[in-house]
């Protein structure tokens, strides 16, 4: 392995794993939030680096256009919200809320989370893939409890049960994938990577690979949080640490989602193998059906924005499940501009909660009066995450909606319904939670501004104009969804 | 030569229409009277009355506008334009391209919308009624008058005042259903435009039910004097409208010498001689009713014209 | 192929935008107000000269650009043809008249951070949507129009109702947004030909295109407010400051407009027959419902905003007309009748902008908006009182002034409809020139009502006694358009020519040059069926007012006493005395009332001996919200709290939703082999 | 591979189905758990006969593995944890143990059939062990839900992560089987920690918070 693109990539999963032994071991807590966000920082730098060499696909690890971008935001993602938990944490500290103890255990959680996503993202081989998806997944379950409250506990632990039955099953998937695989391509490793997979699975097996595509679409659904398989993650969102929830909508999703889309490549590769298309359509209009609805009962706020994670993970499903050049692509820009937006929401929503001391949205008004900043960081955010001009995620769902309603009327105006029905309440709860008189304390903030606006801007620059490098990139992938 | 004569016949239709308007009122309330039994002032009492008004001065509220003094001679103004584009005895008058029967009642609204004004700009009660009670049955009688104006553009196939009687007097005009229905839409938007029985009463004062005399019960001396000609410079315009569509014979064609201008101009006499007549007898006769069944009245009137228009259509497709 | 007047506008549009940003980031300085409202003034003036230039000077010739922004393969493309033109004009004349205004009325507001970085946004926005020549940017712009006026409209969020008012707008705005995506969605096809050059060049089939028109109907009415999806209008519009107001009624809904044309006439192949009735009925109704809400209006923002409704209806009774005798072939009639509807749209646009620019500097003299409240104001504020009286005559449809000419052109397209084939708009088109004859009519009540119950008469309050007039640059803003007004009325033989392209453009005829006639007639069809001359009438009426004013003095008397109204011998001081705006209706709504707003009464007397003053209690609905939108919110509601019961199951149950949901897929993939 | 092998492999296969229904039967707390010892000591015997008859050392440790810590380990621990925290020694059911035996059958009979049009190359073997597989799946998900205990659905968990280490086992030479087997070991035990911890007497949903905090103060 002498191209230095191999090296790259071990560093992207190196430097994390490292980090986070360190950081588990240092004891002072100010120095650790720094040493977060500098290891983020390098793994982020490294990242960068795939733009410019590119690693030969290996058995275990492959580097290529579906995943270079997604790692890039992943590590991207996750430096700007270790910033922001710098600020977070900080504060956490002061109030007591968490003791330095498990701050200790918090950032090497952290750095372990990055580790497991870099490294799912990153697999070639369908079982350690697999592997990274569950230890981020445990990771995750432990930062959601860290608060020790009942209902911290209680989230966390729901969490766990869900997520490790959507294991099973996930793993059960994989191992007919092998099946189905080592029949043409003989037993070992081979069987195994996906780059090969995709290469062979014309020669495939389609009943088994059918089989493999449910076990899989159920068990990383799980983790997408796709109705009604979703239960874990409204808790999940709103009970752990804000920068979790951003990184868990952020990130894991995606990642999860992501596991999902390699194994429909190699689904639409086999031309026997049922289309997974409607299963997917399925699953996302009821996400988003379903999330938009509950949107209008929800009184905790970040509960709220995690439902509406749930709804945007179904409109990306919706999308590929879709198919075709337009959807897909508006498929993988939707995630793009869904991570990016939501982030920056849980970081405003993180920093609200903190200075109103409360997260249920009836004690939280007139925030552009009481924190101007904040207040029209919120505004932008729900502005960008409901589909409005001029941010990025109009572009993605102007391109699902029309292209679907060209070939299938009835779904574009069922998904429609459900887009304009999250609009609705979410821009109900905006008008309580922005506008009208200031409610509860009006103190100023010790935030960190430039994550939330970092993303806001990208978003913001990528709705108007979107650089040729990862249009053709996304084309080629849209391609080799179907 | 053939302009001036135009422009003369033009003025002489301006000033004949302004002479004649006050002459028309007297009639009718000489007639009324005498079918009371009464002697009933002489004809040529509006005239008096008109000349000892403007030498009166004016007594103005104290919080009166210029809307309240301008306003009589917009109104003023306004309605005698529009009765002098309607041809009384003549066709193809100089001005005529100016407006046609729909501009004409378009006028007739600004001239109504200043007198609403006028009404409220005292602030009192009664010109606030007048005002209101106007404008209501103006809603009421705006479409009625273009539902009309709609049957007769599809029977002549214009809405222009001259080629309408030209084309009524031609022959391929009939006896038609429609046509009467027309007519007494017509008379109906006429009676209540003019603000005549059983509408509104022209002769009374101090009443609940008044409409007209109510909006200009502030005005005094020269602004009355103006606002009177107008009025019966109005009914005039109404009258000869109905002559001018439903008996245009023996209106003069445009471009004849001056023999004949005569002979048409004793002919429109004997019409208004008539119409002021059917006009007296009908207010003797029928009782004024009360505000909110003139709805119903106008009503009744639109439907007409409705009906008129669809009639045409029926009986045009046999 | 020359771009020079594109390019200009899209630096214009940069320039708007940068202004936007300029205005965040000195937001707490006082003298932005003043450059905001400058540079904006400066750049509509300079967009509205070119697309006057463009309407006059070579209106043949379309200029096309392309930026390589928006979508990354499709790029945004621009467009300036005839009909991007004449709503240019619209838009930045509105636009420099509102700056003109906002600098003398930006200084009263108290929040400017919330007004002056959306208020550049908002008319970039319009100028683009009309510039914009593909789908992605069609609807990119237009829903930052909708956003920025939101904005705007949110402006004074703590006023109750503004916050509502906001929330019912974007959500009305998501709708239309949503319903023209999908229409696009259809006209782009399945490979996604979003550049309009693309649809225009690949038909549709009958079906396709009905669907279209409705969504495109649904899509821009809920934007210009065509009834039933209006209810947004009369709450947003009056919630911004005035000359947003102004904006928003007088010209955004025109944009909404030029969304429906551009669609309809210009995308779209050729219509069939009964999308005309369709459009016809709408309008019709929207007209009549949109007056007789704003006769029972007494807050003078809301009235007019329920004017902008009747005027949409009017414009649309127009396109209808078009779009029949378009579908019959009829090239003359739907020239006369797309005229009158462009002709409508400007002229709405200027006296409709004037009308809001004098409420606000009412609102500003007095700070009210309730009629009820004010009176006599003539005497404080003449100036604004007369420009007020004209935009009042103007949309009243009175002549000598624009608003009559259109109305009247509409009507002679209407007079042309006996020649159509079909019998069902033989029959219909008269039943909806009655309709129309009906809202004219109202309207003119209903301004005799808002005129006279704010400006004439005595002050009901105090706040009406020591109202002050409005400062020059207001007042210049509303002068210029008093004078647009007249010279619209009594010289709209230019108006008409310079549309011509536009209407050669969307119906491929246009109507008969108009200025070569002597005096100014103009002349729809022929001179023999029907001809108006404003210059003529004005001339004649000012003349003989004159004149008779001249002989009265000089030969008569012209002396003056003051002295107390007569009032049949008896008058009251009490201002309270006066008619109100509710008693000025009352007539009106005991006619109609009944059957449009289940309009009830209910007289509340005490018994003799009782001191308490008896009391007259009204009671209107509006039927099209609690017919249509409460049920709408009820449904969501239900489904809400059916769905919301899965939040609270334990985690058994919702494994057994996972393995049900695993079940379910494996019976699926069972029967599916 | 001989014909004896596949048999004898088989026979494991469908003996671990009639474990699972059997575990399905049961309605005492105690004798489930043995019922689950016995489940695993099926499940590592037939690990141990694939690894013999594929002649893969490492499987013999997912073998040990799987003896050691369900065989033995865990029911103990699970047995310690009922007798201390005082939990109701019969299990509640959801729906009757017949119900549930028959949609028990019904999901073998689901999973046979989506077997079935398998036609793959990987020898008989593969189908009639998926097969297998997936129902001893299936039936522990159904145990999961149709079960209120705590205890019991742990041992559904556990039947069902069986199941997964006897498919993986039969799908030949397939890499990372032991790791993966460890990984839910670690799962395993985890939850059965978690349910110590958190005093979970009667349902999963229900964390007892206050006797986490008197477990935390025996902390160091």
């Amino acid at each position: 392995m002498s191209d230095p693109g191999s090296y790259v990539v071990k560093a992207i999963l190196i430097i994390p794993a490292v980090s986070a032994a360190l950081l588990a071991l240092l004891p002072d807590d100010r120095t650790t939030a720094r040493l977060n966000v500098l290891g983020t920082l390098l793994t982020l730098l490294c990242a960068i680096g795939l733009f410019f060499v590119r690693p030969e696909p290996g058995l275990f690890l492959i580097v290529d256009d579906v995943n270079v971008v997604f790692i890039v935001l992943n590590t991207f993602v996750g430096f700007t919200t270790s910033v922001f938990s710098g600020s977070y944490i900080a504060h956490e500290l002061e109030i007591g809320r968490l003791t330095p103890a498990y701050l200790r255990f918090y950032h090497a959680m952290y750095q372990t989370l990055m580790f497991a996503m870099n490294l799912a993202l990153l697999a070639n081989n369908v079982g350690l893939m697999w592997v990274a998806v569950e230890l981020a997944t445990l990771t995750t379950v432990l930062m959601v409890g860290i608060y020790r409250t009942h209902e911290a506990l209680e989230a966390a632990w729901k969490y766990f049960i869900l997520g490790s039955v959507g294991i099973a099953l996930a793993l059960f998937g994989t191992i007919l994938v092998y099946l189905a695989a080592s029949s043409v391509l003989g037993e070992g490793l081979n069987a195994m990577a996906w780059s090969v997979l995709v290469q062979e699975a014309s020669a495939f097996d389609p009943a088994l690979l059918n089989l493999a595509f449910v076990f899989l679409l159920l068990g990383y659904g799980t983790k997408v949080g796709l109705a009604p398989l979703h239960a874990w993650l409204p808790d999940a969102h709103a009970e752990g640490p804000t920068p979790i929830s951003a990184v868990l909508s952020g990130l894991l999703l995606n990642v999860a989602l992501f596991a999902v889309l390699r194994f429909k490549m190699v689904m639409a590769a086999n031309a026997g193998a049922l289309a997974p298309g409607p299963l997917m359509v399925t699953l996302g209009l009821a996400s988003v059906v379903f999330a938009s609805f509950m949107l209008y009962r929800r009184h905790d706020i970040k509960r709220m924005f995690a439902y509406s994670s749930i709804d945007h993970m179904g409109i990306i499903t919706f999308a590929f499940g879709m198919g075709g050049a337009l959807a897909n692509f508006a498929g993988l820009l939707h995630m793009i501009f869904h991570s990016l937006t939501k982030s920056a929401i849980f970081f405003s929503v993180g920093h609200i909660a903190q200075v109103k001391g409360t997260q249920k949205m009836v004690d939280i008004r007139g925030l552009t009066v009481s924190h101007p900043v904040l207040g029209w960081g919120l505004v932008l955010g729900v502005i960008a995450i409901v589909g409005l001009p001029p941010m990025g995620l109009f572009m993605s769902e102007f391109l699902i909606l029309t292209s679907t309603f060209a070939r299938q009327p009835l779904l574009a105006i069922a998904l429609g319904a459900g887009l304009l029905i999250a609009l609705g309440a979410l821009l109900l709860r905006l008008n309580g939670l922005a506008f009208g008189d200031a409610y509860g304390s009006d103190a100023p903030t010790q935030a960190s501004f430039v994550p939330m606006f970092t993303h806001l801007g990208l978003v913001l620059a990528a709705g108007i104009y979107l650089p040729p490098t990862l249009v053709s990139w996304f084309q080629h992938v849209a391609g080799l969804l179907r | 030569m053939a302009v001036i004569l135009d422009v003369l016949v033009q003025l002489g239709q301006l000033l004949l229409v302004l002479l004649l308007a006050p002459l028309l009122t007297g009639y009718v309330r000489k007639i009324k009277a005498r079918l009371l039994r009464r002697q009933g002032p002489p004809l040529i009492q509006p005239y008096r009355d008109l000349l000892k008004l403007i030498r009166k001065e004016v007594v103005l509220a104290d919080n009166a506008s210029w809307v309240f003094r301008v306003a009589p001679y917009v109104i003023f103004a306004t309605t005698w334009v529009a009765a002098a584009l309607v041809p009384t005895f003549a066709t193809g008058l100089m001005l005529s391209p100016a407006a046609d029967l729909i501009a004409i009642v378009a006028l007739l609204g600004s001239a109504r919308f200043m007198l609403a004004l006028a009404g409220l700009d005292v602030g009192t009660s009664f010109g606030g009624i007048g005002s209101s009670r106007e404008m209501m049955i103006a809603t009421l009688a705006e479409p009625a008058m273009l539902m009309i104006a709609f049957t007769v553009s599809l029977l002549a196939g214009s809405t222009q005042l001259s080629s309408v009687a030209t084309f009524m007097q031609g022959p391929d005009v009939g006896l038609r259903v429609s046509l009467a229905m027309a007519l007494v839409g017509l008379i109906m938007v006429a009676i209540a435009e003019n603000a005549r029985i059983p509408v509104d009463n022209p002769a009374t004062h101090l009443e609940l039910t008044m409409v007209h005399e109510a909006m200009i019960l502030e005005y005094s001396g020269r602004h009355l004097a103006v606002i009177e000609l107008a009025a019966s410079l109005k009914l005039l315009l109404y009258m000869s409208l109905i002559g001018c569509v439903f008996v245009p014979w023996g209106v003069a064609v445009a471009g004849q010498d001056l023999t004949v201008y005569a002979g048409s101009v004793v002919v429109y006499g004997f019409k208004l001689a008539i119409g002021g007549f059917l006009l007296a007898v009908f207010e003797t006769a029928i009782a004024k009713m009360r505000v909110f069944r003139v709805s119903d009245f106008l009503g009744a009137a639109l439907m007409l014209g409705l009906l008129a228009a669809l009639l045409l259509f029926v009986s045009r497709s046999v | 192929m020359d771009t020079l007047a594109i390019e200009l506008l899209l630096w214009c549009i940069v320039a708007l935008l940068a202004t936007g940003a300029m205005a965040v980031v000195f937001a707490r300085k006082a003298a932005t107000t003043i450059v905001v409202y400058v540079i904006t003034l400066i750049v509509s003036t300079i967009a509205l000269a070119t697309a006057c230039w463009i309407l006059v000077a070579d209106a043949t010739a379309a200029q096309q650009l392309r930026l390589p922004i928006g979508l990354p393969w499709l790029g945004a493309h621009f467009r300036l043809d005839p009909l991007a033109a004449a709503f240019l004009t619209v838009v930045n004349l509105g636009g420099a008249a509102a700056s003109l205004y906002g600098l003398g009325y930006g200084r009263h507001e108290h929040a400017p951070g919330r007004v002056l970085p959306f208020y550049p946004a908002f008319l970039a926005g319009m100028t683009l949507v009309v510039l914009a020549d593909d789908a992605f940017t069609f609807l990119f712009t237009w829903e930052l129009m909708s956003l920025a006026s939101w904005a705007l409209v949110m402006a004074h969020h703590r006023q109750e109702g503004n916050a509502r008012a906001g929330y019912i707008y974007l959500l009305m705005a998501g709708l239309g947004t949503l319903s023209l995506l999908l229409s696009f969605g259809l006209l782009a096809g399945t490979d996604g030909g979003y550049a309009f050059d693309a649809i225009r060049s690949s038909p549709l089939s009958p079906n396709l295109a009905t669907a279209v028109l409705a969504l495109a109907l649904l899509g821009a009415g809920s934007k210009a407010g065509l009834v039933p999806l209006h209810v947004w209008l009369p709450l947003a519009h009056p919630a911004a400051p005035s000359h947003v107001s102004a904006l928003m009624s007088g010209v955004m809904t025109k944009v909404a407009v030029y969304g429906f044309v551009r669609i309809v006439f210009d995308l779209l192949g050729p219509p069939i027959w009964w999308w005309g009735a369709l459009v016809l009925i709408f309008g019709g109704i929207t007209a009549v419902l949109g007056v007789l809400h704003a006769l029972m209006e007494h807050d003078l923002k809301r009235l007019l905003a329920y004017h902008t409704v009747e005027n949409i209806g009017i414009i649309f009774i127009g396109l209808g007309l078009a779009l029949a005798f378009r579908a019959s072939d009829m090239r003359g009639p739907a020239a006369l009748a797309m005229t009158a509807a462009l002709f409508h749209v400007f002229n709405h646009s200027v006296f409709k902008s004037l009308l809001f620019f004098g409420s606000g500097a009412v609102l500003t003299a007095t700070g009210e908006r309730d009629m009820e409240r004010l009176g006599g104001l003539i005497h404080r504020m003449p100036y604004t009182a007369f420009a007020f009286l004209i935009g009042s005559a103007a949309i009243s449809a009175l002549p000598p002034f624009n608003g009559f000419v259109s109305e009247w052109l509409t009507f002679q397209a209407i007079l042309l409809s006996p020649q159509l084939p079909q019998w069902g708009l033989k029959f219909l088109v008269p039943a909806v020139g009655g309709l129309l004859a009906l809202s004219a009519a109202l309207a003119a009540a209903c301004f005799v009502k808002a005129f006279g119950i704010t400006f004439l008469g005595r002050a009901r309050t105090s706040v009406a006694e020591k109202a002050k007039e409005t400062d020059i640059c207001s007042l210049s803003a509303m002068f210029g358009f008093v004078l647009l007004c007249l010279v619209a009325g009594i010289l709209p033989g230019y108006f008409i020519n310079a549309l011509s392209p536009v209407v050669q453009m969307l119906v491929s005829a246009q109507m008969p040059q108009q200025t070569a006639l002597e005096w100014f007639t103009i002349v729809p069809v022929v001179e023999s069926r029907s001809s108006y001359n404003g210059l003529v009438l004005f001339i004649l009426i000012t003349s003989a007012a004159c004149l008779a004013a001249y002989v009265i003095h000089r030969r008569a008397s012209h002396a003056i006493r003051r002295s107390a109204p007569w009032d049949c011998g008896f008058p009251d001081a009490n201002p309270a005395a006066q008619y109100t705006a509710g008693s000025f209706a009352q007539p009106i709504r005991r006619v109609f009332g009944t059957v449009v707003f289940h309009a009830r009464e209910e007289v509340d007397m005490p018994p003799p001996g009782d001191p308490r003053p008896a009391r007259l209690h009204v009671h209107l609905q509006d039927r099209v919200w609690d017919g249509l939108y409460e049920p709408i919110a009820k449904v969501v509601g239900v489904t809400a709290d059916g769905f919301n019961r899965v939040q609270f199951l334990s985690i058994r149950g919702y494994l057994t939703l996972v393995s049900g949901a695993l079940v379910v897929l494996l019976v699926v993939l069972a029967v599916w082999q | 591979m001989d014909r004896f092998a596949l048999d004898v492999a088989h026979l494991f296969a469908g003996g671990l189905v009639l474990v699972s229904f059997m575990l399905l039967y049961q309605d005492r707390m105690f004798s489930l758990l043995n019922i689950f010892a016995l489940h695993a000591l099926v499940v590592s015997l037939s690990v141990a006969w694939q690894a013999h008859i594929q002649s893969a050392p490492h499987l013999y440790i997912t073998a040990a593995i799987a003896l050691i810590v369900k065989a033995i380990v865990i029911p103990v621990v699970l047995h310690r944890i009922i007798v201390q925290l005082g939990i109701h020694r019969d299990i509640d059911t959801v729906v009757s143990i017949g119900q549930t035996m028959l949609g028990g059958i019904a999901l073998v009979a689901l999973s046979i059939l989506v077997m079935h049009p398998i036609t793959s190359a990987a020898g008989t073997l593969v189908r009639e062990d998926l097969a297998f597989a997936l129902s001893v799946i299936l039936l522990g998900l159904l145990m999961m839900v149709s079960r209120r205990n705590a205890v019991s659905q742990v041992i559904g968990f556990m039947s069902i992560e069986n199941g997964l280490i006897l498919a993986a086992t039969g799908a030949k030479g397939m890499p990372l089987v032991v790791e993966i087997s460890v990984a839910f070991s670690i799962l395993v035990a985890l939850i059965v920690i978690g349910i110590f911890l958190f005093r979970i007497r009667e349902r999963f949903d229900s964390v007892d918070i206050h006797a986490l905090d008197r477990f935390r103060g025996e902390q160091p």
